[in-house]
């Protein structure tokens, strides 16, 4: 790494000033102190390491130096795993302080390899530093093109469509037979003279086997009949709401 | 092969702009572009890429890689996309199949609903449409017809084929669907909207 | 020279990317690019550049030319390098290549600190890394992975080209962390919880 173990200088007030920008977190301080030993990571003396760690932690403890709440951690930490390694084993202790003393290595050994392989990664030759690609490429263009769909029946569909839309409507009205109110008053006046009691008004209706022809028959009969009433020729008379009407010549 | 001849050949490669001779010598640099040695390296990939996919040629002094003009058609790619002829669309162009020729004014006429240019744009480009002369009255307006790829596409050996009037009333497509108009008169509300924005 | 290499040299000189062979053989068209011919045409072509100032080379499965990277000094503007990276970003990428997928608290627990979201964001935006779906475990974390431009950029056939990858799985050191690895971790509740109200 290249970088001094305590970045130290003298400052101007001559106190001793610690510069911890150079360790991102604590792992990364341990490894540059594991570095210092200048042996394999795997041969590490762990208990040296950890010793290392604490008395830097302790010299900015005298400096006054404000440290990251991580780096305190790792200090607790490590003060417990020292301990560990130094008392008479305990059987039961999971994990063994070997084991965390082993997983510790084996983390600063990941680190110390991810580090490696950026620095390889980034000594590659890299495209628009090393290597270029070509500078003013034609290009490639896909042109899309739109292939329309439609079928025999869309057409003649669409045609039909439009025709139906636009043709002129004509409105045909059937013949249909129906009794004129003329031809009404002239039955009734004329039945009125046979009917002398109270007789109901279909009975004057003809008899028809065309049921529209009969309502025909029923709505001009009994207009006439109204018409007849109001000129005096005819008294009309219905019991309640919907019963029979009744008609006699008045 | 050479150093010179190398370096010449990436330099032209990387270039984002055709180079000069002196150009090249810059970035060759001193060691190796001796006296002419540049000028015989660009003499050598000229000859070199003479034939292949990518050609060494010269313009106005200055030099420059570009692919052999033959080949455009492989840098130009084609892709056809599938799409559904519109309402509107199908409609003019039954009017134009049964009509022809005929001017947009009696489309629209037939239509009842005016009709966008993009909708004859569009049956042009299916090459289903043509323009077809201009009909001689006031105005001169121009005249459509369908085309042979026309016939092709639906099946018709000739216009003659076209299912008549009869035919189409047999067919049950000449039936008024009120629900159907109905709709319809909603709709050419909205596209003549529409239409009108897009024009 | 063949046509269909005549094509895909033209081909791949004109594009402004890497190509795959499916693409290429899009371009070549259904006429040339019969079965096997686009990667028969590559394999002649990487050979003939063998050693010239361009050369063909295959990046996570799509080819491009470049210059031979022993003529950089030829080559080398004076401009600064593409992307000067972070400590923690050339970290992060490493952790990110040899892992992945990888999620964010994977590659603290290697780093043994916190990450910035600027860091990602840096690896992001020069598309060397990508979001890779999330983890199904509690939380359903992101994970990350690397991108074909990543190895294009870094001149990487895959990842199985990553410098010493073998060694490095050999000696276990790219297991994946077990728990107990991220027990051990520095981070305390609270940098975990202030993770989650970023997700």
């Amino acid at each position: 790494m290249g970088e001094p173990l305590f970045a130290s200088e003298r400052s101007r007030e001559g106190q001793l000033h610690l510069d911890l920008d150079g360790w991102e977190g604590p792992l990364d301080l341990l490894l540059s102190l594991a570095r210092n030993q200048k042996v394999d990571l795997t041969q590490i003396s762990i208990l040296d390491l950890v010793e290392q760690y604490l008395a830097f932690v302790e010299k900015a403890k005298e400096v006054k130096l404000e440290l990251a709440a991580d780096y305190l951690v790792m200090a607790a930490w490590l003060a417990y795993l020292k301990s560990c390694l130094l008392l008479p084993k305990d059987p039961e202790a999971d994990p063994s302080p070997e084991e965390l003393a082993l997983r510790l290595q084996q983390r600063l050994m990941r680190l110390d390899a991810m580090r490696d392989a950026g620095a390889r990664l980034l000594a590659r030759d890299r495209v628009g530093r090393d290597v270029f690609v070509r500078g003013a490429p034609e290009g490639l263009k896909l042109i899309r093109r739109a292939a329309w769909q439609s079928s025999a029946f869309d057409l003649y569909a669409a045609y039909g469509r439009v025709r139906a839309r636009t043709q002129p409507a004509v409105h045909m009205v059937h013949d249909r037979r129906v009794m004129t109110l003329e031809d009404a008053i002239h039955r009734v006046q004329q039945m009125l003279g046979i009917a002398v009691e109270w007789t109901t008004l279909e009975a004057f209706l003809p008899a028809t086997d065309d049921p529209a022809f009969r309502k025909s028959c029923l709505a001009s009969s009994f207009l006439a009949a109204l018409e007849l009433a109001r000129q005096g020729k005819l008294a009309l008379e219905q019991e309640e709401a919907f019963s029979d009407i009744r008609v006699k010549a008045a | 092969m050479e150093d010179v001849t190398r370096a010449v050949e990436a330099i032209l490669f990387a270039s984002e702009e055709p180079l000069s001779v002196e150009a090249i010598e810059g970035h060759v640099g001193e060691n190796l572009a001796v006296e002419g040695a540049v000028k015989e390296a660009l003499g050598a990939l000229a000859e070199h890429y003479e034939g292949r996919g990518i050609e060494l040629v010269e313009r106005g002094g200055r030099w420059h890689f570009q692919t052999a003009p033959d080949l455009s058609h492989h840098l130009r790619r084609e892709r056809e996309e599938p799409r559904r002829l519109s309402r509107a669309a199908t409609e003019t162009l039954a009017i134009i199949a049964y009509h022809e020729p005929v001017t947009r004014a009696e489309i629209e006429a037939i239509r009842g609903v005016q009709i966008s240019k993009g909708t004859l744009d569009v049956l042009m480009e299916a090459e289903w449409v043509r323009t077809a002369g201009r009909r001689e009255t006031p105005g001169r307006p121009l005249q459509y017809a369908t085309t042979r790829e026309f016939l092709t596409h639906f099946g018709l050996g000739s216009r003659r084929n076209l299912p008549g009037i009869d035919d189409l009333k047999a067919a049950g497509l000449l039936d008024p669907l009120d629900e159907e108009a109905l709709q319809l008169e909603l709709e050419s509300d909205e596209t003549l909207a529409s239409e009108d924005e897009e024009d």
